[in-house]
Formats: C-alpha cells, structure tokens, sequence
C-alpha cells in the first residue's frame, strides 16, 4: 500500500463522499466552531448531552477536506451514546494515535485515520472536529470559537 | 558575473540536480536561486566581508561601494530617476507598511479614502486598514467573474478624498496582469492620490519602467526574482520621499542624535534604519544580472510558452474549474477540483514530487469573492519546462481518478 | 554540523585566507562569519530551497521545520521558557523598533517616562524618543567617567510612571558590561516598568539567560554573533506578546481577513509579517551551533585573553586617552590620540591594513559626555591573535610617529 | 612617496599643526556652519565682502581632521583678495581636482590636497570648507547650516 493509499484508506473516502451525522443538532446543549484559517476547514460541532452526561445526539457540519470531514464522520459515529468522559478520552487516545509514537491505544476504526501521522502538515486536519469537540464539551474557549493551525 | 544559457536556464539551478524528481510549481512563493546569486553571496562573504557606512578601512569601503553599486543597478533596473529613490528593505510587506506608516499615516485622515482591489495580497490590504478610523474609509474595487479589475467601479470609487491607491501589478492568485499604466493615467487626471503598485509578481516577468507607469511608489522582494530572502526594494519618487518623515528609526538613518532633538539624514539613509542586510544586497545585484543576462524578453517568451501549455491542458480537464482567466495573464493557475478539496489535492500531488500550493495564498477576501475556501495553485517561472507541465497534467489527473 | 577548532577559530573563517595580512579590529560593526554558517546558507539554498509555513509539498515541509528547529535553538541558547517568545526579526534595530511601537506606544502616555543611559547606541534612543510626546519622558542615567552606569542616578530615574527600562547589556563604544542582572532587580523592586536589554554586543561573548536575568525583553543581530546580516532575535515574555498589538501587518501574521474586520495570529506569527528571512535563519543556526561547538566559556577566554594584552599595550601608549575604563570590560577600546584626528588614525592604520573603526558609533550622545567628536575603536572577537594586537600597536605607534 | 605620505604632505601637516586665518571674521557679511554628522568635522566660515565684491577677510574656525583643517587654512589664504565669483571659480576647479581625473586645473598650491583623490572616503573633508565657502556666498541653503556625508 503506497503512502497515499495508507493516508486515504478506502473508508475515509467513503465518509468523506457520505459523511454520517453531517448536520447541526436541534436543539443542542453543546455547540463549538472550529476553524482552520489557513486551509479553510470549518465546521460546527453540536451535541445533545443528556442530564446523565451521557451524549444523546451529535453532529458537524461544514467544509473541509477528506481527512477532516472522515474524522468528523467517524468522530460523530464513535461518540453517540458515550459519556462525556467517555468521549474526552477517546479523544485524548485519538490524538496520541496520530501525534505520538504510542501503538497501544484503544480507538475502533479510527485506526484509519492513522495513516495521517505519516503526513505532518495534514494532522491538524484530522485534529480539527476533535478540537472543537473538546472545546463544546470543556469551554476552552469563551466564544466556542477555536481556530487551529 | 553570472553564467547564464538561454536555452535552458533549468541547469543553472542546483536544487534540480539535487532533486532531479522534482516539479516545482510554486515560484509565485518563492523562486529558486540561481548558483550564480549563491556564489555571489559567498564570495562576498568569504573574500568582502565588512559593515557599510563610515568605514575607513578599505573593506568596508568595498563593501559599501558594493551595495549602492546594487542600488545603482536598481535604478536601471526599473528605470527610476535617481539612486536615491532606491530604499533597501526586507521585502513588499516591509515596503508597504513602510509607506502606509511614514506616508499613509501623515495624509489620511477622516474622511479621506485609500483604494484598493479586492484582488490584492494580505500585505496590500492589512497595513492599510491599520492606517485607517473606519472601515469605509477603505474603498475596495471589485472584479470581473474572469478576475479583472472592474475599471468601470474603479472610476466611481476615485474621488478628491482618495489619497492612496494601491493595486496589484499582478496577481499572485490570479495571475492576472493588470492594465496599471491606464489605471494610473485615470487616477492621475481625477485625483491627487498617490499610487503604489505592489511589483512582487511583476518584477521577475515582464520589464517594469517606473517613470514610464508614473507610480509613485512601487515594490517588490528579492526572493521572488530570483535573490534571496531578508531583501527587497521600495521605489519612492524623490519629491515625495523627501517630505516623508522616518519609519524605523536606529543607527544609519540619522543626521544628529541629542537626547533633546534628532534630525534625519536624507533619502535613501532616513528609510534604512541599522545594519542593512549586506549580502543579501549583494545576492539582489546578483540576481539582477541574472535577470538581466537572460534577458526580461526571453523571460516572457518563456513565461508564454508555459502559459500556452499550461493554460490549453488544465482547461481540458472536464473536473477542473480555473479561477483567473484574464485576457492579459502570467503563467499562474489557480483552480478548484469539483470533490475534491484542495488541500488533499495538494497532498496527492506531493506524491507525485509536484510541488504546488494550496490554501488561501494570502487573499482571504479573493477566496470568498470566488466563493471558494481555497484553491490548489500551480506557478511558473524559467526553469520550469514543458515536461514539468505533463508531469503535473498527469499527477492531476491520477489524483482526480483516486477520489472519483 | 559545523567543524571548529576550538585551539585556533581564525582557520575557520575563509576571509582570512583571502587577505592573509588583514587584522580585522571592526568585529563590534560586525562579526566575519565562519565557512560553516555560509556552507549551510549555500546547501539549504541548493538543496533545501522552499518557502515556510503552509506548504503541503516536501520542501516547504522541511524549511518550515528547519526554520522551526532553529527558533528551539535560539530559545535554548537564551534560556527562554518558550519557543513562543522567539520572535524573527531583521536585527537589533527592527526589534527595538517594534517593542517600542507595539509596547511602548499603547503603554507610555502623558506623564509616562523611558529610562534609557547615556551609553545607548541611537537604536536604543531614537525610536523611544519617536514614541514620546515631550522631550523630558525620556529620562538619561548618567555614566561614571570610566564609563560605567551611575546606579545611583538610575535609582532616582525610577518610579511608579517608568513604564519602560532600555538598558545595552555591553556598550559598543565603552566595551563597559553593565550589572544588567542587578539593575533589574532594583527596577523589579520599585516600579513595574517593562525592561527591554539591547543584547547586540553580548550575545556572542557571554552566556544569556533571559529567565535567570528576568528581562521582560532581550534583543540581537545575527551578524555581530558569526551569523549573517538580515536577521535578528526579539525574545519577549510570553504573556506581554500575548498582549501586543501586531507592528508590521500582512501574509503570515493574520487569523482571518477581510475587508470589515482582521484578526491576528498568536505569538510569535504575530510579530512576523511576510516572507521571512529563510535562509538568513538558517544561517543563524549555524551559528548558534558554532558558538556552542567552540562554547560560550571558551569564548569568554580568548575575550579575556586578548582583552589583557591589549588593554595592557594601549594603556603604555602615552598620547593614548583610553575611553571606557570600566571595572568590568569586553575587547573593546575606544581612544583619542592628542593632536591626531580619529579620521587621520583610522586612515593611517587602512594603509598597515588594521581595520579600526572612526567616528562616533552610532551613540552621538556619549560623545558628547566625554567631550570628543569622535573616537578611534579596537574591537576584537575570536578570530583575532596576539599578532593583531603586535601589528595594531605598531601602526599605532606608527601613526603618531608621522604626526607628532 | 607612500599614499599616506602623498595624502598628508608635508604642508598639509605644516597647516594642520598651524591652520592660517583660524578665526571668526567680525563684523562679517557671509556666514556658514557645515558639519559632518559622520566624522564630527564642524567649521564657521565667515567672510567680509566688499561692495564691489572682493573677499576683503576670511576665516574659519572649528573642530575637524588634518584634511579638513589643512583644506581650510589653504583655503583661506588662496581666497583672500579674490572676488566672490574668482572664489566660486576655485572652488569649482578644486572640486574638479579632488573627485575628477582631470589633470589641468588651476589651483596653486591646493594642488597639495591632490592626494585624497585616492581616499575616497576622505573626500569629504577636504571638501567641507569649500561646501560651506560656497553656502556663505551663494546661499544654497535656508539656514546656512550646511552637512555632507
Ligand atoms: C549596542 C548596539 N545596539 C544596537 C545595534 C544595532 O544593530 P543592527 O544595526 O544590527 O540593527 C548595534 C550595532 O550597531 C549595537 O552595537
Ligand atoms: C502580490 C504580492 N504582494 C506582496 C507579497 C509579499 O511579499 P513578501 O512576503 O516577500 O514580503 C507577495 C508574496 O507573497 C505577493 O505575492
């Protein structure tokens, strides 16, 4: 398997042609923008959380290339029906999977998505919904406005 | 100084021998250096370093002789009148905000209206609205669908409030050459504004003739023609440069320094505060004589050549949407792929050792006037050669029949 | 990555061997640049050659993360808490210029005073004194007549409207090392001023650790430390950048543009405005990793070693008024000689081929303290000898033979 | 005869060591004060001028490097008795002869300064009397304050 092919695996360019849960929900309890100004990927990421912490329904919505709007797909997919804390550690595995040289995490198919480590500059595409994911559900931000580079 | 062979000027650049895979397709960033400006900067280095100025010593009297030569060349280079109007700064960003903190900051006040295009790079925009109370004051002209400039809402936005123009030679996204020498004569006969053109897509494609556009102010980086970084040149007509107080102040630019009152030296030195950057100086003389032994002729030839080709195979791509299509254009490609976002567009490509650039290149606000997030941009310049294009045609074409 | 020789650096340096006779005594102007910083400028320019930030291709990649390993290096060779407070810059100059603009602008208002000495080269007076309002907010410490800072007229200087301390950390004209450390920590103590340390002539001859120094910023030039012209370090507190307000504006600096509304990138993106001087940051890694091949220590030996000698061989000279007698002194030596114009010495020793610098400095004002128009100045770095001192004391005396 | 010793002849020494008319002419009909702001040479010229034209006194007084001070001594003995435009003459040959080729000016016994021609940078110190003579007589500036570089 070229690089490429490892970067773009088949699944990724199946959710990126027919991303899941790619709309905003209403109403939401949880909301965050997440932007990238220097490619331009922008999403909104929304969530239902219900009053067990437990996250009923989530979405994103946007613009963006295949890496991020398969990460966001696969994001949303993971996410539905996980505790708040559940979903922060998912994405606290997610981001050693493709940022560290850790082979030992527990993270589902978004093995797929490990590929992109290969591929520095386009780490903070696949990072973007997880950001704004993190922020929605922590305030990182006091604007639920984030841009990363 | 520099050797130089027309025919193929691809072998006077070592990078490709080094990277004998690679098609470089990103000059608009920047362009490669010719071995001919490196070894000029490491001759200096090794065999003439010294400071500039008000050194005794022979050295430093070389070098200084060294670098107002560079600034004589210049001169020629763009015809001005007089060595003087020559500043020495680090690049077009530098020189604009030079003008618009020194110039801009002194003649603009409330009311008054400073035009520009909405096709210009963020350098041509930013400083600008720094300079400015409010927001209408900066007066934006629109462009074509085919990304001209619409002379028409030009006319309308030139008033005898406008006190700056500043326009784009030519787009670094676009590609689009623009009819500069018609703006200013226009702008010239119903105001009083003074112009500046940003050059730094100009400089190293077509011949630029100061006096001739009438400019009053014009700009551009080293390290797009060909030079090297940390050096570009700002053009300013003397009457003007004259009455403009400093920008940065330090050593070098001073006549008297007291702790009660400092007085300027003139133009050029009250424009160029401490060290300059000497060898980069010397690197820009060089690139010059690099530019000037091709010839700016065969530079263009080659430019239309790669033009033509370029042009006649993106537009067969059925997929690709070409964003810029001027009737007056440099060989600069700016596209989208319908389903495919740039960005893996450009990943894809680097697969293939093409190098391109994708993302907004510094024009945010011409990305949302084409209503795109940003595009894939494939650039020209002398060493680029036929084959470069086939390579890249067919990385594009691999890339689109991977995602579709 | 860079060979050194700790026992001998001259054979380093190439420029020695195309003017075998020259005793170079103008390193405080600016430092010759060993064959190890041009053979990286050359390789990265032949090899390495892209544009940095926002490139998907290979080269981009890896300049941007050779330009990115060398703002680690620059924050470890100071000691800065973080790589964010490493700010790329054209020199001391611009980086004086810019805390002065962005800081000092927004922060010294009517009342308001700038401590500066009277020892500060004119890039540490001119763009403060362009900032005030009314002569009298720049407040002078006075020196001592051997040329050191009257700490007890800094004391009185300080109070709670100081809002910006400006101290050289070595005198260019006196050689004078002031108690940079101690001087802080007094102002620490009675005010909450922001202190900026010019660092130009420190940098390559003592160890800096802007934590341990607690500056809030700390300013250099590549070319006065082995590296090339064209660039320089601000280092600023995280939590001030974080602050600030941009100074230059356009590509590389922004968040979002449009034509109602910017917003700006963190630091230190911020603070960099256009294309920076790629290759000229590469070249100051490489001599960031010079100096540490050879390290600091030695550096301060052959200082101390050569600083003796001649200070010893100047003293004996009768006709020789040494200015700048400080307790604590790098290799630099400013005199006049009774009956001898600087000018006609600093001829004198071109035609032995000693290379001395005439004139005032850049620092007017403390001409003006110690009551000359100009001085003669001996500066040494690494690459000089004991010979240099022998053959500089002989045209010396030479030279005053001829007049007197 | 070195370069140096072609430079600093012998007469030059002699009226650096005993600049002639070394002093302020009062009352005077012509001022100027030029100073180098690089090297610190700074000098008064005055004059008095007659009715019909003819530099009746002239001095210089100041601080400056051998050249200078030599250039001004000369200067002032080969002015005097002259008439304003005989002044203005000389001073167009002299600056021929420090900064041209041309071999055939008449300058008398200035022809003593011939030498800085090869020190380029010490040019402008022979100069800076002549350029504030030439500001006195002829007002090239406001203030008649004059600087060169
Ligand atoms: C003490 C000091 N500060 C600042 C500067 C200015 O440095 P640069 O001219 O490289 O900007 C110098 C160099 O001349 C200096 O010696
Ligand atoms: C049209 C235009 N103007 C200005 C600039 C800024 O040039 P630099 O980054 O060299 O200052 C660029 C380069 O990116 C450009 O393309």
């Amino acid at each position: 398997m070229s690089n490429l092919e490892h970067l773009y695996q088949e699944m990724i360019l199946e959710h990126n042609k027919n991303p899941r849960h790619f709309q905003e929900v209403n109403p939401h309890t949880h909301y965050s923008h997440g932007h990238n100004p220097l490619c331009g990927d922008d999403y909104v990421v929304t969530l239902r959380v219900s009053s067990n912490h437990v996250i009923e329904e989530i979405g994103f919505k946007g613009d963006g290339c295949a890496i991020s709007k398969a990460s966001g797909s696969l994001m949303t997919q993971k996410l539905k029906g996980l505790t708040v804390e559940e979903a922060l550690e998912l994405k606290d595995n997610f981001i050693s999977l493709i940022t560290t040289d850790e082979e030992d995490v527990d993270v589902g198919k978004l093995i797929v998505l490990k590929g992109v480590k290969k591929f520095p500059v386009r780490v903070k595409c696949a990072l973007l919904v997880w950001r704004a994911l993190e922020d929605a559900l922590t305030e990182t931000s006091d604007s639920h406005e984030i841009t990363t580079e | 100084m520099t050797r130089f062979t027309p025919e193929n000027p691809r072998s006077d650049f070592s990078i490709f021998t080094h990277h004998a895979d690679l098609v470089y397709l990103d000059s608009t960033a920047t362009t490669h250096k010719p071995d001919g400006v490196l070894d000029a900067m490491a001759a200096f280095l090794k065999e003439k370093n010294a400071t500039v100025h008000r050194g005794i010593y022979g050295l430093s009297v070389e070098a200084t002789d060294r670098c107002e030569h560079v600034r004589q060349q210049v001169k020629g280079f763009i015809n001005a009148e007089k060595e003087e109007e020559i500043i020495f700064v680090k690049g077009a960003t530098e020189a604009i905000n030079l003008v618009a903190h020194s110039y801009g900051k002194a003649h603009v006040g409330k009311g008054d209206n400073i035009v520009i295009s909405h096709m210009e790079h963020h350098a041509n925009i930013v400083p600008w609205q720094q300079i400015i109370e409010s927001e209408d004051q900066l007066r934006v002209c629109q462009i074509t669908d085919e990304g001209e400039l619409d002379l028409e809402h030009l006319k309308t936005l030139i008033d005898n409030q406008t006190k700056i123009v500043a326009l784009t030679h030519v787009s670094n996204v676009l590609g689009t050459v623009n009819p500069i020498k018609e703006c200013i004569s226009y702008i010239r006969e119903h105001s009083s504004a003074k112009i500046l053109i940003d050059g730094a897509q100009a400089i190293a494609h077509m011949p630029v003739d100061v006096q001739d556009l009438d400019c009053d102010f014009y700009c551009f980086s080293g390290h797009k023609m060909y030079g090297p970084t940390g050096i570009g040149i700002l053009y300013g007509k003397h009457d003007l440069l004259l009455k403009m107080p400093p920008y940065q102040t330090g050593g070098d630019m001073i006549e008297f320094v007291s702790f009660e009152k400092t007085t300027f030296a003139k133009p050029p030195a009250r424009f160029e505060a401490g060290t300059p950057a000497i060898v980069e100086i010397i690197g820009l003389g060089a690139a010059i004589d690099y530019i000037q032994g091709i010839t700016l002729e065969r530079l263009q030839e080659i430019d239309m050549e790669l033009f033509e080709l370029a042009n006649t195979e993106l537009q067969s791509i059925p997929e690709l949407n070409l964003i810029g299509t001027a009737a007056h254009k440099s060989p600069v490609f700016s596209f989208t792929i319908k389903g495919i976002h740039s960005h893996d567009v450009g990943t894809c490509m680097d697969q293939e050792h093409v190098a391109i650039r994708v993302g907004h290149h510094c024009a945010q606000p011409l990305m949302k006037r084409f209503g795109v997030p940003a595009t894939a941009r494939m650039s020209f310049a002398c060493y680029n050669t036929s084959d470069d294009i086939e390579r890249a045609i067919k990385a594009l074409k691999k890339t689109i029949g991977f995602f579709i």
